[in-house]
């Protein structure tokens, strides 16, 4: 039997936020139909983008890879229906910006003739290594948002002795329904994954973190594993508060340690999965059916009919929103993700991607917006709230003054960008929003940094190679000082348009001369190919 | 003794301290808020130079000017001195941060002008002044030295902060800078001048 | 289909500036009225004057630099100042001190570095510090609470004229306040039991002022339940200031009055409560705040005995305000996945 | 008598004096080294000499040495001002009026009018053309600082400056370091 614990051990801060899921609770997960044209973006992951295996006019079937993963932190795209390709072109992807990025455009015929790979049912005699290849190659990456190749994080190596595999069913994320839905209804297909992926770590047992308000989540979960009769599957249950979903607090409440600065999970011998990427495991590995479509939950008052809907990946978002009925009243936001850490969409001509969760339209007066920021009074409200223990205001108020030393001293990189501290101000301060920009700056400033260093080096160089040395001793300094007051005054007595001209004309002379000289040369060699034209070059 | 001693301490930190009470030193004040790395060296700087000034300077008004009655040429004898001493409580400073490279060196670059600044700084000058004319005896100019020391780096530490601080608000174009600085001061002020009357001598 | 852009997070966060501001003066509300109770119609006719000044000091300011006027006025901190620095003087002060000290709280104290929130110094504090510093005679004239107190008439006439109806000045029935009183009866080493057993002495604190006491403490509960203001603060501010009376009184309770009298007596709850957790000008970090409090507990109770004014919560509040961004930048709380550096 | 006793004094005093002050100026030179390399981190390197010295080096020199003033360096613009500002404690003041702002570019030669002539090659200071005489040349873009010297001395002026956006789209998990300064005329 299942041992159930309750986790009573809390993490710092976090918000006690209504839960709003009632919309999509408990409805079926239905099939969402075939677009006519699917967008499948290349890069859909954390890491390097796929590379396109295919060409124009090529006829792909369901599951046909169609990008193969070029790196370690890379994974595989594949079609998503069968159909002609008609584009390889750059469209609208969904991000913040609206950006453009490569994508394969595939005209669907509408059969869905599919091509998996060999099925493994008894995947318990394969080497660890085959079956990261197979999730490689099955293009499988974490759905619960961050899309990190799941083969990377499964990597098993004796250095990194991984001892626990926490499986977060938390959804601590209002509105989201897509895990809870994919455990009302196949709870197997989740364990099976769950078994695969602590096969390949070589984990004694695993943990599923689950929310404290997912009670019928809960009692399904439980009837597997009893079908199931593993011993190895060990239920905790955690506090619903937000964010308990986020890696490094779940990770604190179960094993009670922190993930350090900068590092990863495994660091301390833990790796987590999402439930839906543990359901693409075993459809990957036992079914042999790479990554092409996934659970999305889409809901809010400004959709006609909430559903959870298993979409293709690549299916264009305004074509769901119509599926379901398109939206209620016009101006609308539609946010890709949930109302805490999602975006919102600039343009819903964008397809569905392997991270997209949720979309989630808003009503009229369902999520208003925060008003005019107002001057932050250093009320220490987001001081409370924060799960990472940073200090909100102190961040805000350095990055206003572009203080990026002072930013990082505050540790602005350890920020998990929950919102947290935006939804708690008084001021309504768009506290994440600044983090993100203040986050940007940096890296600009160290890309400069870099650049700075390379320059310097090739110019030493340059000047070591040359024999000279930078002329810093004194005198040389007061001339160069004193020249360079006075330097633009020589020059000066033409005036100026007859220095432009003479400059022009000089410079027409030159080209002319040179193309003479071209002309001539090529007169040269096909009168005498011997000639070996070493007239030496008049510089 | 010991209370005319603590409450002489506490007279020359808070009470009537040497910035904000004589007024003197404020070159230093005004420009700490720009040297937000290098606030905490030359307050300590200017720290060590008062006491050991004062300790000097105490010995060569009772051995030296005194018995040849040349008191007449204090000024002269404590200016050098304080020339003198400027520069030794710069390196005094570096070299104890250990044998060759210094932490202090590396990260506080402005350190090469900390001579200068021990140098100008009109406060060391003001209390050797102050000792020699109220002449309490050696322990008492040390006192004396010790809580001015002590009041001129919480002025300082608290300006320098303070004016990192205002560079940020959201200051009229008018009063940005020296000005909003100066208001900030006098504020600060306003509050140390609720702790006069802590000395009654 | 229309698009709307915002960024995250998309929740509205239920408490506003204003919201905030306005349940500060909720919970003002009892300590002004048992305030008129004791010390005469002279506090309400400050208050009302106060904030009247403020709240037009402040819509000149923000005309003159075009900044939106109504919405910032509507955040009512200025209120606040007004009422604040309101009760904070004399009741029977003339009106143009209160004006002057509303006027130089509101324009130099907050709108020279650029209005709400990017004031150091606590405006209302300022305000008063300044006129206690540069009128201490006329700052010292309590009435002597529950005696007999001028009527209405008197009151607004003395408001306006500064003196009497029948033209008496107020010197004959005010004296000082129960602090003054202690501190100059103690100098002249009359012993603290003589002392308290006089009328001025009450139960806890001063006659009325324990009462007036009593009401800024339930004030300030109100705000802890309502989560508005920080726990810390104020209790550092009053176990600082009772723990150092209760080890003077120890040593020496002739000298040196004992815990309750200094906590419920002056303006040590509205200091604790009001005064010291107003969040622009106070520390922001969790340890700061303790630091915070705690110094301001201290320093009030070293003016108090040894200084040489009788109340020392304003000055204490405003040096500490100085030593804000210096506390701030050295408490900050240990970060996850960061060991204790 | 004690005339002469002051002046003896005040001679031994002015010698102890003295005797400080050379301690101190000993231990500068190697202050001042330690400052002008910290300077020179901050600075650019573009190389540009738009500063009016040779080198972004020789310019930290000459801050450090007051002989020059921290607003002569265009590319590093009004950032560049403030760190020095911070580092130095001097106030910030604007670019210099003689030193004309300059946009981060990348150099590109247009190779229908390259004549192969070199004399760029030899004016780059950090070595980013590459090309033998009266062959085609070309400008390697992660190395150009774009500091524009090899604009003027180009006789067919083939040379054209790209704006290189510095980050493109930093994609998520990409770190500063994997960017390559895309080019976009």
């Amino acid at each position: 039997m299942s041992i159930i614990e309750q986790v009573h051990q809390r993490f710092r801060g976090g918000l006690a936020l209504p839960k709003h899921k009632e919309l999509t609770r408990g409805k079926p997960i239905l099939e969402a139909p075939i677009p006519p044209e699917l967008i499948i973006p290349l890069r859909q992951h954390v890491g390097e983008s796929a590379a396109v295996t295919v060409h124009v006019g090529q006829y792909v079937r369901r599951g046909e890879q169609i990008g193969r993963a070029t790196d370690f932190l890379s994974a595989a795209v594949h079609a998503s229906s069968s159909g002609r390709i008609i584009a390889i072109e750059d469209r609208v992807t969904p991000h913040p910006s609206g950006r453009k990025e490569p994508c394969v455009v595939i005209a669907t015929d509408g059969e869905d003739a599919s091509q998996g790979l060999p099925p493994w049912p008894n995947f318990h005699s394969l080497e660890h290594s085959t079956l990261r290849n197979r999730l490689r190659q099955c293009g499988v990456v974490g759905l619960g948002g961050a899309a990190f190749p799941t083969a990377a994080k499964l990597t098993y190596s004796p250095r990194r002795s991984i001892h626990t595999l926490i499986l977060n069913a938390v959804e601590c994320e209002p509105y989201l329904t897509c895990d809870e839905s994919l455990l009302l209804e196949r709870p197997q297909e989740i364990l099976n994954g769950l078994e695969i992926m602590r096969h390949i770590l070589q984990v004694p047992t695993a943990v599923i973190a689950i929310g404290e308000n997912m009670s019928a989540s809960l009692a399904s979960l439980k009837e597997a594993i009893d079908a199931f009769s593993s011993q190895h599957v060990r239920i905790v249950v955690v506090p619903s508060l937000y964010p308990a979903g986020s890696e490094h607090q779940l990770v604190q409440m179960i094993t009670g340690q922190e993930v350090p600065s900068g590092g990863l999970p495994s660091d301390l011998g833990v790796v987590t999965q999402n439930v839906a990427t543990a359901a693409a495991v075993y459809r990957a590995v036992i079914l042999g059916e790479p990554l092409t479509s996934r659970v999305v939950t889409i809901t809010g008052q400004g959709i006609t009919q909430p559903h959870n809907l298993r979409v293709r990946i690549g299916t264009p978002i305004q074509y769901l929103l119509d599926f379901c009925g398109g939206a209620v009243g016009s101006n609308h936001l539609v946010i890709m993700g949930g109302p805490m850490m999602g975006f919102a969409l600039p343009n819903v001509a964008s397809p569905v991607v392997k991270a997209t969760n949720c979309l989630l339209m808003p009503g009229a007066d369902e999520l208003p917006g925060r008003g005019a920021a107002q001057p932050c009074i250093r009320c220490g409200f987001c001081v409370d709230a924060c799960p990472v223990g940073l200090l909100p205001q102190q961040l805000y108020w350095h990055a206003r003054a572009n203080d990026l030393e002072a930013v990082q001293e505050h540790h602005l990189f350890d920020c998990i960008e929950c919102g947290c501290c935006a939804t708690v101000c008084p001021s309504q301060i768009p506290l994440v929003q600044y983090y993100r920009q203040a986050k940007r700056e940096v890296a600009v400033h160290e890309q400069r940094r870099e650049q700075a260093t390379l320059a310097r080096e090739r110019y030493e160089h340059r000047l070591t190679r040359l024999g000279q040395q930078a002329d810093t001793n004194l005198s040389q300094l007061t001339r160069l000082a004193a020249s360079a007051l006075d330097s633009p005054g020589d020059d000066f007595d033409f005036s100026a348009d007859e220095l432009q001209t003479a400059e022009i004309t000089v410079k027409q002379a030159a080209i002319q001369a040179a193309l003479d000289r071209v002309q001539a040369k090529k007169q040269a060699t096909l009168s005498s190919p011997a000639n070996d034209g070493n007239d030496g070059e008049s510089s | 003794m010991v209370t005319s001693l603590s409450s002489l301490f506490l007279g020359g930190a808070l009470a009537n301290s040497v910035l904000l009470y004589q007024l003197v030193g404020w070159d230093t004040l005004l420009t700490a808020p720009r040297q937000r790395r290098l606030v905490q060296w030359v307050a300590a700087g200017v720290g060590v130079m008062l006491i050991i000034g004062a300790a000097m300077a105490w010995l060569l008004d009772h051995w030296l000017l005194a018995p040849w009655g040349v008191q007449a040429l204090r000024l002269p004898v404590f200016a050098l001195l304080v020339g003198a001493l400027a520069p030794v409580c710069k390196t005094l400073l570096l070299r104890r941060q250990g044998p060759g490279t210094s932490l202090l060196r590396e990260a506080y670059p402005q350190l090469v002008f900390l001579d200068t600044f021990l140098l100008t700084n009109g406060a060391v000058l003001a209390v050797i002044w102050v000792n020699a004319d109220i002449d309490l005896g050696f322990f008492a100019s040390i006192s004396y030295a010790a809580g001015s020391a002590t009041g001129l780096f919480l002025v300082l530490m608290g300006t320098a902060a303070l004016g990192e601080r205002l560079r940020v608000a959201d200051v009229p174009v008018v009063f940005r800078g020296l000005p909003i600085l100066l208001i900030t001061i006098g504020l600060m002020s306003l509050g140390l001048l609720g702790l006069s009357g802590f000395i009654n001598h | 289909m229309k698009l709307s852009i915002a960024s995250a997070p998309f929740i509205r966060p239920t408490m506003q500036v204003s919201w905030v501001m306005r349940q500060v003066l909720l919970a003002l509300v009892p300590a002004i009225l048992i305030n008129t109770l004791f010390f005469g119609p002279g506090v309400i006719l400050n208050i009302l004057l106060a904030c009247l000044v403020a709240v037009s000091c402040e819509a000149i300011a923000l005309k003159l630099r075009d900044r939106p006027i109504v919405a910032t006025l509507n955040d009512s901190s200025a209120l606040l100042a007004g009422v604040l620095l309101g009760l904070a003087m004399p009741p029977l002060s003339p009106w143009w001190l209160t004006a002057l000290g509303a006027a130089f709280a509101l324009i130099v104290a907050k709108h020279l570095y650029g209005g709400l929130g990017y004031n150091p110094f606590n405006p209302a504090m300022a305000g008063y510090a300044a006129l206690l510093t540069s009128f201490p005679s006329l700052m010292k004239q309590w009435p002597t609470p529950g005696a007999e107190l001028p009527g209405v008439g008197d009151t607004l006439h003395h408001f306006i004229f500064g003196r009497l109806m029948d033209n008496r000045l107020i010197d004959l029935i005010s004296s000082a306040t129960v602090l003054d009183h202690t501190k100059s009866q103690l100098a002249l080493h009359y012993t603290w039991s003589e002392l308290s057993g006089e009328t001025l002495y009450g139960m806890l604190g001063g006659a009325g002022w324990q009462w007036v006491a009593l009401a800024y403490l339930a004030g300030g509960l109100y705000l802890l339940a309502v989560r508005i203001i920080d726990w810390r603060i104020p209790t550092t501010v009053l176990a600082a200031l009772a723990t150092l009376a209760l080890f003077f009184h120890l040593v020496d309770s002739d000298h040196y009055p004992g815990p309750i009298f200094h906590l419920f007596s002056g303006a040590a709850m509205i200091g604790a409560f009001f005064i010291a957790t107003d969040p622009v000008s106070a520390a922001t970090t969790p340890k700061g705040r303790l630091i915070y409090g705690a110094s301001i507990g201290i320093l009030i109770y070293l003016i108090r005995t040894f200084g040489g004014y009788p109340d020392g919560v304003a000055f204490a509040v405003l040096i500490l305000n100085a030593a804000v961004p210096v506390i701030d930048r050295h408490t900050q709380p240990r970060v996850y996945g960061h060991d204790r550096n | 008598m004690s005339i002469l006793i002051a002046i003896l004094l005040l001679a031994l005093l002015a010698a102890a004096a003295a005797g400080g002050l050379a301690m101190a100026t000993s231990s500068q030179s190697r202050d001042k080294a330690i400052l002008t390399q910290q300077v020179d981190a901050v600075l650019p390197q573009t190389q540009c000499t738009r500063c009016g010295f040779s080198g972004c080096l020789p310019y930290a020199k000459a801050i450090v040495e007051g002989l020059a003033d921290i607003n002569r360096c265009p590319p590093g613009g009004e950032a560049t001002i403030a760190e020095l500002a911070l580092l130095l404690g001097k106030p910030v003041k604007p670019l210099a009026l003689d030193c004309l702002p300059m946009a981060p570019g990348v150099a590109g030669i247009i190779e229908e009018l390259c004549i192969g002539c070199a004399r760029c090659i030899k004016v780059c200071p950090v070595d980013a053309i590459i090309g033998a005489p009266r062959q085609m040349h070309t400008v390697i873009k992660s190395a150009c600082t774009g500091c524009e010297l090899c604009l003027p001395v180009c006789p067919t002026d083939c040379i054209v400056m790209y704006t290189a956006p510095l980050l493109t789209t930093l994609q998520p998990g990409q770190s500063a370091s994997t960017i390559s300064a895309g080019l976009s005329p």
